[in-house]
């Protein structure tokens, strides 16, 4: 079976070296083949580890696919992030760019053009060389309509797509249009395919199916620091070692230590914390504040970690649409009340952001007053305004508005608008999110104290969205985003008119208001500034304006909360996605735990 | 006047009997806490191979007295003293183990209603098999020879069809002879029959008679035969004994309680028989007012005759005291104070 | 042979009505499997846009029930959006996965079940009989979810039994006999808390059953031929006792498909149960529509056994000429 | 039969609905209320010994979260609170509409948790006793539909056969096959968004007894198959009973027991069906109290083994479903008996006659 199946490939080779290559195939399996000397490795500060061992890690759902080009889940996205490399990766510990299969990233002058060098002798994880052709292939695959790669609008800058050029074997320009504010970090999570396995999968169409969960080890290849082993149905996905990596710790020893990932499925967060606890699994992350602190109390072999302010902001947001095709009178009040901007003004007066922290996040999180957290750190706008809670202020803002107040039958006091029509609304959350139902009934109590009649209605999470973006059929709701890097431009569709997640007015054609379309503007601007600082003056503006019109009420912004056994090595946990598999090339099991599991 | 107690009841039978109870009393006890009298001091003695037949109507403890002879009373019933004497065995005082060994054994019953005593959902075979493997050690293809045997001697044709059906595919008398075929296969000394032809047609009851008769010669069968029908008794019982409220109201060979009865109880009784039955006893049918619920059953010292209330004889004397069983004629016992002293 | 062609063509008609019913729920419910994608920023209205193209979301239910019938016509169960492949491999596995757990409860739970239903019964009003009543409120009081997740921190706490998954993670280096060992460790926990959830149902159930006929005409005369006290409680009660009971084990041989959901999901048993649960908040239409198939079928096959048991136990139906 | 015992957990179950309904009463804070100071909050000691002496009033100390915690307390022995019985607080309504101010006890200047708060500082007490309100309406509510629903099916389909029973229990096995949380998402998709909270729960709980029906309904139906093939309804048949006249004397009467296990079975299933409700959604929403919302509160690993008290609710349930198969118990003995005594003709009807059964349905 092998042979008859060997042979049209060998066929390809010319005559003379039919017979030497047939014996170099039997005799030598690829993976074997010496490495070229003039491999340029990447060495990596950090603790000295030790080779061997496995690393078991939980997540909250199976990965859906090991291609890079249809993962849009979290796990999956995990799981690639240990299988495959990008040119140019951003750091998640300093948050800054550093080089990753290219080893050098020159930027020309307009700005325009990206010349990238790619290390020499790299290679897939399956033992075949890496070089700019792989790089062209990648590009292409992305750019291509047709393969719905979830990469692609990245790819898209001043309305073209990146062009990319290559110069030889190992260099390549990449070409756009207009400059890009974000400049390298764009390269972060452009992984690299490996075009032998995969051209011919694209030329047949099928390439947005490849790679599903039951692809054979020996047909999936990545250029990161592990590669498939084996994958069981609900159960788990191993990893192992990938002996063509690229890395090296600080002493020449090659990357990664471990000789095994293993992810376990393990469908509920808190069944996540007691495999966690019981010793089954050796980190974990995505904690809820009380999981921590439960933890924390019993910690024995393990050590819980808070890495600080992440990247996750809740808010408070008014359904903003414009509703008046459907004019029935009691959603154009409401939605007369939420356009005020004094009526949202007050609502933020008068929510106990402390309480928040101190309630759900146990002071494990940041009251929030714009949508940067500090956990961004550099791009937090530390002058925005942090006013404590006034329920004093939030009467007068109300007053101001043509608000006022009665005392109902029992006592109760009612807000009432301009019209003499009692404010009662409703708050959506998500039922599967305890904490943000939680922060929903705080604000609701709090806003009793203004007078407002709200409810809460916890609703499962498709049919919030639903709701949301399609039906608009909602007053207001409790949600939360993560940016997941460190840049404005990560949170683009949130911000401008025409975003698909600008959720209180999704999907604008024009902006509704004159703020929106400043803040569009300076969106806009930022994009094409390629200077930090000149870029961090315009989202500063973005952030105050958000701050003064209060679209979203901003809340509150949980830390992330890890944890380790103490016998896992380098583990430095960061506020970026992957939170603690972001060095999992220089994890490690301590030599006497290595010895001991075995 | 000889008092109905003891042995020396039976002196002139000149041996030793095979069923003795002597002043049984059971009662069914109520979570309310209340419990009722079924028997009060019933005594009685049998000798193998004889028959006796109890006559009684519905609530006299008829069925209770079968089930407390097998101690299959159901669950809230006790026996709260007397005695059981069976084959030279006190049975009340006899291990669960031992009662199933006799139950079916050596004393077998069969309950009225054979279309509610048979298992639905077992063949006829089965059944009968299942009580013969009880009492036996026979082996498989012994066990089953021997059941086909019986039901031959119960089913003189079909016997094979028969062993074959579901109890609900047969008729009534046939039916009715399973349970007999359960009760003869172990050969019991004893068989307590409550209402075997209760619920037949007079055709069937006569065939179902016939065969008693004959398997009492078969096997030397003593015979309880409970029955509320005085007529069914004639000609086929040697002695009879009329419960009334739990307790004895007369006994004594067939022929003279049923055509010369003397308590007020068996009079009224034999009065409502059919037309052409008892001579001299015909007469217009006059209905005996049973009045359920009116008990002075419960009470365990009436302190008065228990008849007292419907008798047409009352006297002044009825209500001074409980009257005992006194003989009046040869055999012939009798609790009313009319026969007293 | 006609009962059973009936019995088919039932079964048929069930799994297509299902599979359409289902279908209608999936629409009307809101949102899809796109949506989590409109969250994210980087995904822009144009790519969602072709993307409900490619998966026939804007095309109307006729046509995409038409579709997927076609498939199924063809030996597929469609296509899953989340895992981007087919379904009917996704569910084999799993379904698997689901049986051995949910089997082995099963048979233990009726195992359990039936002594103590007729040792209750029995006993009735008793020492023994309260005791169990007790244990059977009591445990019926517990929520299914809350006795796992109780079972669950006991584990964690004594460090007995594994909390959760299948199979350790050295799994494939273990002796036979050690994975024989390791999966009857992982299977305890999951399979204490099925038995313990179902037990209180089939124990009153085939207690009420039982109690019924120890008091029936034909058990006091069985008493009366002296059968022996087992062999009446075991053969001619249970015997006796079994319509209702035989409903309610076609109704558990039916369910072992879907009674494990919420156990699965606490104790992360890679079966059908946290499949289907993801796939349906996360509207994988096509993976839930299988699932539901799945089980479907299973509850035909169980009522079939049921009825097949019920004519086989009760003679009486059989004579009505199981004409049902 | 058994006439006193089905009296005595009925008693027993009135007394509990009792003290569920005079939950204003009995409840000494708003169930909705939070105090942020105070969250998890242990359940609080009363004192009657303070400084050495024996107090006449009972008193508690007032407790303050310990420095750089935030689930930590400890008592502030210098502010000792009396305990007030009968004593003035927040208005309610007894019963849904006698509004008053009167609570069983309560303290002025610091809030008495008797049985600890919530992660909101909310009254664990209080939120029991409102919660049961809510959730025993439903529970009966639900159940006594289902029953309804099953009995008639099952009865309708065991007795008549044929096409209709096909049709039935083809109908059963479609809704035993469902996946009911679709439809629960459409239906919550389908209700307004500000229905109050009351209403859409029933709403749910209607559906909830139109879909259960099923499984009841179909042990109905075994039951009535055997029971149609018993003599005595067949007697009855052959003397010309009418078919309303057996299902109502004869065939009802024997699915009795049956349905009386199921309910007693129900009426704590759907209690605890709210629980899961609550879970995706569809429940009592926040911040009303149910006995579901404080029961799905125990998924939370943290709680679990943190918060001892927040197990508390449900020993609250425990007494009512104890009581609740109590008196289904003490009905179903009865259920038997009648049977045996009344039905299977007069093995015993020296006894039946005098000890005629309760009549307690």
């Amino acid at each position: 079976m092998i042979l008859e199946r060997a042979f049209p490939l060998r066929k390809r080779i010319s005559g003379g070296l039919l017979l030497l290559a047939c014996a170099s195939f039997f005799l030598i399996p690829s993976s074997m083949l010496p490495l070229p000397n003039t491999q340029e490795l990447l060495s990596v500060p950090g603790e000295i580890g030790h080779a061997g061992g496995r690393l078991v890690v939980s997540l909250r759902a199976e990965p859906k696919t090991l291609n890079p080009l249809s993962a849009i889940d979290a796990p999956s996205r995990e799981v690639i992030g240990a299988m495959q490399a990008d040119l140019i990766h951003i750091n998640r510990g300093t948050q800054l760019t550093e080089p990753a299969l290219a080893k050098s990233c020159k930027v020309s002058s307009d700005g325009l053009q990206y010349t990238l060098v790619l290390r020499k002798g790299l290679r897939f994880s399956d033992g075949q060389p890496l070089d700019a052709d792989d790089v062209l292939f990648t590009m292409r695959v992305y750019l291509d309509e047709s393969v719905h790669a979830t990469q692609r609008d990245l790819l898209i800058v001043g309305g073209k797509p990146i062009t990319v050029r290559k110069v030889d074997s190992s260099t390549v320009i990449f070409q756009m249009v207009k400059p890009y504010g974000a400049g390298e970090r764009m390269f972060d999570g452009l992984t690299i395919l490996p075009r032998h396995l995969l051209e011919k999968t694209y030329l047949e169409g099928r390439l947005g199916q490849a790679g599903g969960l039951s692809t054979p080890a020996n047909l999936w290849a990545g250029a990161g620091p592990y590669r498939l082993k084996e994958y069981e149905a609900g159960q788990k996905l191993v990893l192992e070692r990938n002996p063509f990596y690229w890395k090296t710790d600080v002493k020449g020893n090659t990357l990664p230590y471990l000789d095994e990932l293993v992810f376990l499925f393990v469908p509920s967060a808190d069944a996540q914390v007691l495999r966690f606890q019981s010793g089954e699994t050796d980190v974990i992350s995505r904690l809820g504040a009380e999981n921590f602190s439960a933890l924390a109390r019993q910690q024995r072999t393990y050590t819980m970690t808070d890495a600080g302010p992440g990247l996750e902001y809740n808010f408070l947001f008014f359904n903003l649409n414009d509703l008046a095709a459907k004019a029935a009178p009691e959603v154009t009040s409401k939605s007369k009340w939420f356009h005020e901007v004094k009526f949202r003004q007050a609502v933020s007066a008068v929510i106990d952001r402390d309480a928040i922290v101190r309630l759900i996040y146990q002071g494990r999180g940041t009251a929030l007053w714009g949508p940067v957290t500090p956990g961004d750190r550099r791009w937090v706008d530390a002058s925005i305004g942090r006013p404590p809670r006034s329920p004093d202020r939030a009467r007068a803002l109300l007053k101001e508005a043509g608000f006022s107040w009665r005392t109902d039958g029992n006592g109760a006091t009612e807000l009432l608008d301009s019209d003499g029509k009692m404010v009662e609304f409703s708050i959506l959350t998500s039922s599967s999110n305890a904490d943000r139902t939680k922060m929903a009934a705080l604000i609701q109590e709090d806003l009793k104290e203004l007078g407002m009649r709200v409810q809460v209605v916890p609703l499962e999470f498709r049919s919030l969205i639903d709701r949301v973006t399609q039906t608009k059929e909602y007053d207001a709701c409790v949600l939360g985003l993560a940016s997941f890097d460190a840049d404005p431009n990560s949170d683009l569709n949130v911000w401008l008119s025409s975003g698909g997640t600008h959720l209180w007015d999704p999907s604008q054609a024009h902006p509704a208001t004159p703020w929106e379309a400043e803040i569009d503007d300076l969106m806009e601007q930022q994009l094409d500034t390629p200077k930090f600082e000149q870029r961090k003056k315009l989202y500063d503006r973005v952030q105050e304006i958000l701050a003064e019109y209060q679209p979203m009420i901003f809340l509150a912004s949980p830390d992330i909360l890890t944890g380790a056994k103490n016998s896992i090595g380098n583990f430095h946990p960061a506020v970026l996605e992957p939170y603690v598999l972001w060095n999992v090339e220089q994890l490690y099991v301590r030599s006497e735990q290595v010895s001991a599991s075995r | 006047m000889e008092k109905w107690a003891g042995k020396d009841l039976f002196q002139g039978y000149g041996m030793t009997p095979l069923l003795e109870v002597q002043d049984l009393h059971v009662s069914y006890g109520a979570a309310s806490g209340k419990s009722g009298v079924a028997l009060a001091g019933v005594s009685l003695r049998l000798l193998a191979g004889e028959t006796l037949g109890v006559l009684g109507e519905s609530g006299s403890g008829k069925s209770t007295l079968a089930a407390a002879l097998l101690r299959i009373l159901p669950a809230n019933g006790i026996v709260e003293c007397g005695a059981v004497r069976f084959d030279g065995r006190e049975l009340l005082q006899c291990d669960a183990r031992e009662m199933e060994k006799i139950r079916g054994g050596r004393m077998a019953l069969i309950f009225q209603e054979p279309s509610q005593a048979l298992h639905p959902a077992l063949r006829v075979r089965q059944q009968v098999c299942d009580v013969l493997a009880a009492h036996t050690d026979l082996s498989r293809a012994a066990l089953r020879e021997r059941t086909g045997r019986v039901l031959a001697a119960v089913f003189p044709t079909e016997t094979e069809r028969i062993a074959r059906s579901y109890p609900h595919e047969l008729s009534g008398g046939q039916r009715a002879r399973v349970l007999i075929a359960q009760a003869i296969c172990c050969e019991p000394a004893l068989i307590v029959a409550d209402e075997p032809t209760a619920s037949l047609d007079a055709e069937t009851q006569m065939e179902i008679l016939q065969l008693f008769r004959r398997l009492r010669e078969e096997f030397k069968l003593a015979l309880i035969w409970i029955t509320h029908n005085p007529a069914l008794l004639a000609g086929f019982a040697d002695r009879v004994m009329i419960l009334y409220a739990g307790r004895v109201a007369e006994v004594g060979p067939t022929a003279e309680v049923l055509f010369s009865p003397r308590h007020p109880y068996t009079q009224a009784l034999l009065r409502c028989l059919p037309p052409g039955l008892g001579k001299g006893y015909v007469g217009r049918k006059t209905k005996l007012a049973v009045i359920p619920g009116v008990a002075p059953v419960t009470l365990r010292d009436a302190g008065r005759c228990v008849f007292e209330a419907r008798c047409s004889d009352r006297m002044d004397a009825c209500v001074s005291g409980e009257p005992e069983l006194v003989c009046v004629a040869g055999k012939q016992f009798v609790s009313c104070v009319k026969y007293a002293g | 042979m006609s009962f059973l062609l009936r019995r088919l063509l039932q079964a048929i008609f069930l799994l297509i009505g299902v599979s359409i019913l289902t279908f209608l729920f999936s629409t009307l419910a809101p949102g899809n499997y796109l949506d989590e994608m409109r969250l994210n920023p980087q995904i822009s209205a144009a790519t969602l846009a072709s993307l409900r193209a490619q998966y026939d979301l804007n095309r109307p239910l006729p046509f995409r029930y038409a579709r997927w019938v076609n498939a199924v016509a063809h030996g597929e169960l469609g296509y899953s959006f989340a895992y981007n492949g087919p379904v009917a491999p996704l569910l084999w596995i799993r379904a698997r996965n689901t049986l051995l757990l949910t089997l082995t409860a099963m048979l233990l739970a009726w195992a359990l079940a039936l002594p103590l239903g007729i040792w209750s019964a029995e006993r009735r009003g008793h020492l023994p009989d309260r005791a169990i009543s007790l244990a059977t409120a009591t445990l019926m009081v517990v929520p299914e979810l809350v006795l796992a997740l109780g079972l669950l921190i006991l584990a964690a706490r004594s460090g007995w039994f594994p909390t959760g998954g299948m199979v350790s993670v050295g799994f494939a280096e273990l002796s036979r006999w050690g994975k024989l060992r390791d999966l009857a460790m992982h299977m305890a926990l999951p399979v204490a808390a099925l038995v313990l959830s179902a037990l209180p149902i089939l124990v009153r159930h085939i207690r009420a059953a039982v109690a019924e006929e120890l008091g029936a005409p034909f058990f006091r005369a069985a008493t009366a031929h002296g059968i022996p006290r087992r062999k009446l409680l075991y053969r001619y009660a249970l015997r006796a006792a079994a319509n209702p009971m035989i409903s309610l084990f076609g109704f558990s041989v039916g369910t072992l498909l879907s009674a494990s959901l919420l156990v699965e999901m606490v104790m992360s048993w890679p079966g059908l149960g946290p499949l289907l649960l993801e796939a349906i908040l996360a509207r994988d239409l096509y993976v839930v529509i299988g699932g539901v198939l799945f089980s479907t079928i299973f509850l035909v096959c169980g009522n079939f056994l049921g009825d097949l048991l019920l004519y086989w136990a009760d003679p009486r139906i059989r004579t009505a000429g199981g004409a049902r | 039969m058994d006439r006193r015992r089905v009296r005595r957990w009925f008693v027993a179950l009135l007394v509990l609905h009792a003290v569920v309904g005079g939950a204003g009463f009995l409840a000494p804070y708003d169930p909705v209320k939070q105090d942020r100071e105070h969250a998890y909050l242990p359940p609080m000691r009363v004192h009657f010994l303070g400084r050495g002496h024996l107090h006449l009033r009972p008193f508690f100390y007032a407790e303050r979260l310990r420095e750089g915690t935030f689930d930590e307390f400890e008592e502030d022995t210098e502010k000792a609170i009396p305990l007030r019985f009968f004593s003035t607080g927040e208005q309610y309504r007894l019963l849904g509409f006698l509004p008053s101010r009167r609570h069983l006890f309560g303290a002025e200047g610091a809030r008495l948790y008797l049985l600890g708060s919530d992660g909101l500082g909310r009254d664990q007490l209080s939120r029991m006793l409102y919660g049961g309100q809510i959730s025993l309406l439903a529970g009966l509510l639900g159940a006594g539909g289902t029953i309804f629903v099953a009995a008639m099916i099952g009865t309708v389909a065991g007795f008549y056969g044929g096409w209709r029973d096909t049709l039935l229990m083809r109908l059963a096995e479609l809704f035993l096959a469902l996946p009911w949380l679709y439809l629960l998402f459409a239906l919550r998709a389908f209700l307004p968004l500000t229905v109050s909270p009351l209403r859409a729960f029933l709403l749910v709980v209607v559906v909830l007894a139109a879909v259960g029906w099923a499984r009841p309904a179909r042990l109905v139906r075994g039951v009535v198959l055997s029971v149609k093939e018993r003599d005595f309804v067949r007697a009855a048949r052959g003397f010309g009973a009418g078919d309303a006249y057996l299902v109502r004397r004869h065939i009802l009467p024997e699915t009795r027991s049956v349905l009386l296990t199921q309910a007693a079975i129900l009426v704590p299933q759907f209690v605890l069906a709210e629980m899961t409700l609550s879970f995706i959604g569809l429940g009592i929403p926040e911040p009303v109290p149910s006995w579901g919302n404080l029961l799905a509160i125990l998924q939370q690993y943290s709680v679990l083994v943190s918060y001892w008290w927040m197990y508390l609710p449900a020993l609250a349930i425990v007494p009512f479903f104890v009581g609740y198969q109590g008196l289904a118990n003490a009905l179903h003995v009865d259920g038997v008996t009648v049977k045996i005594e009344g039905k299977r003709g007069g093995t015993h009807h020296d006894i039946g006659t005098r000890f005629s059964p309760a009549q307690t349905d």
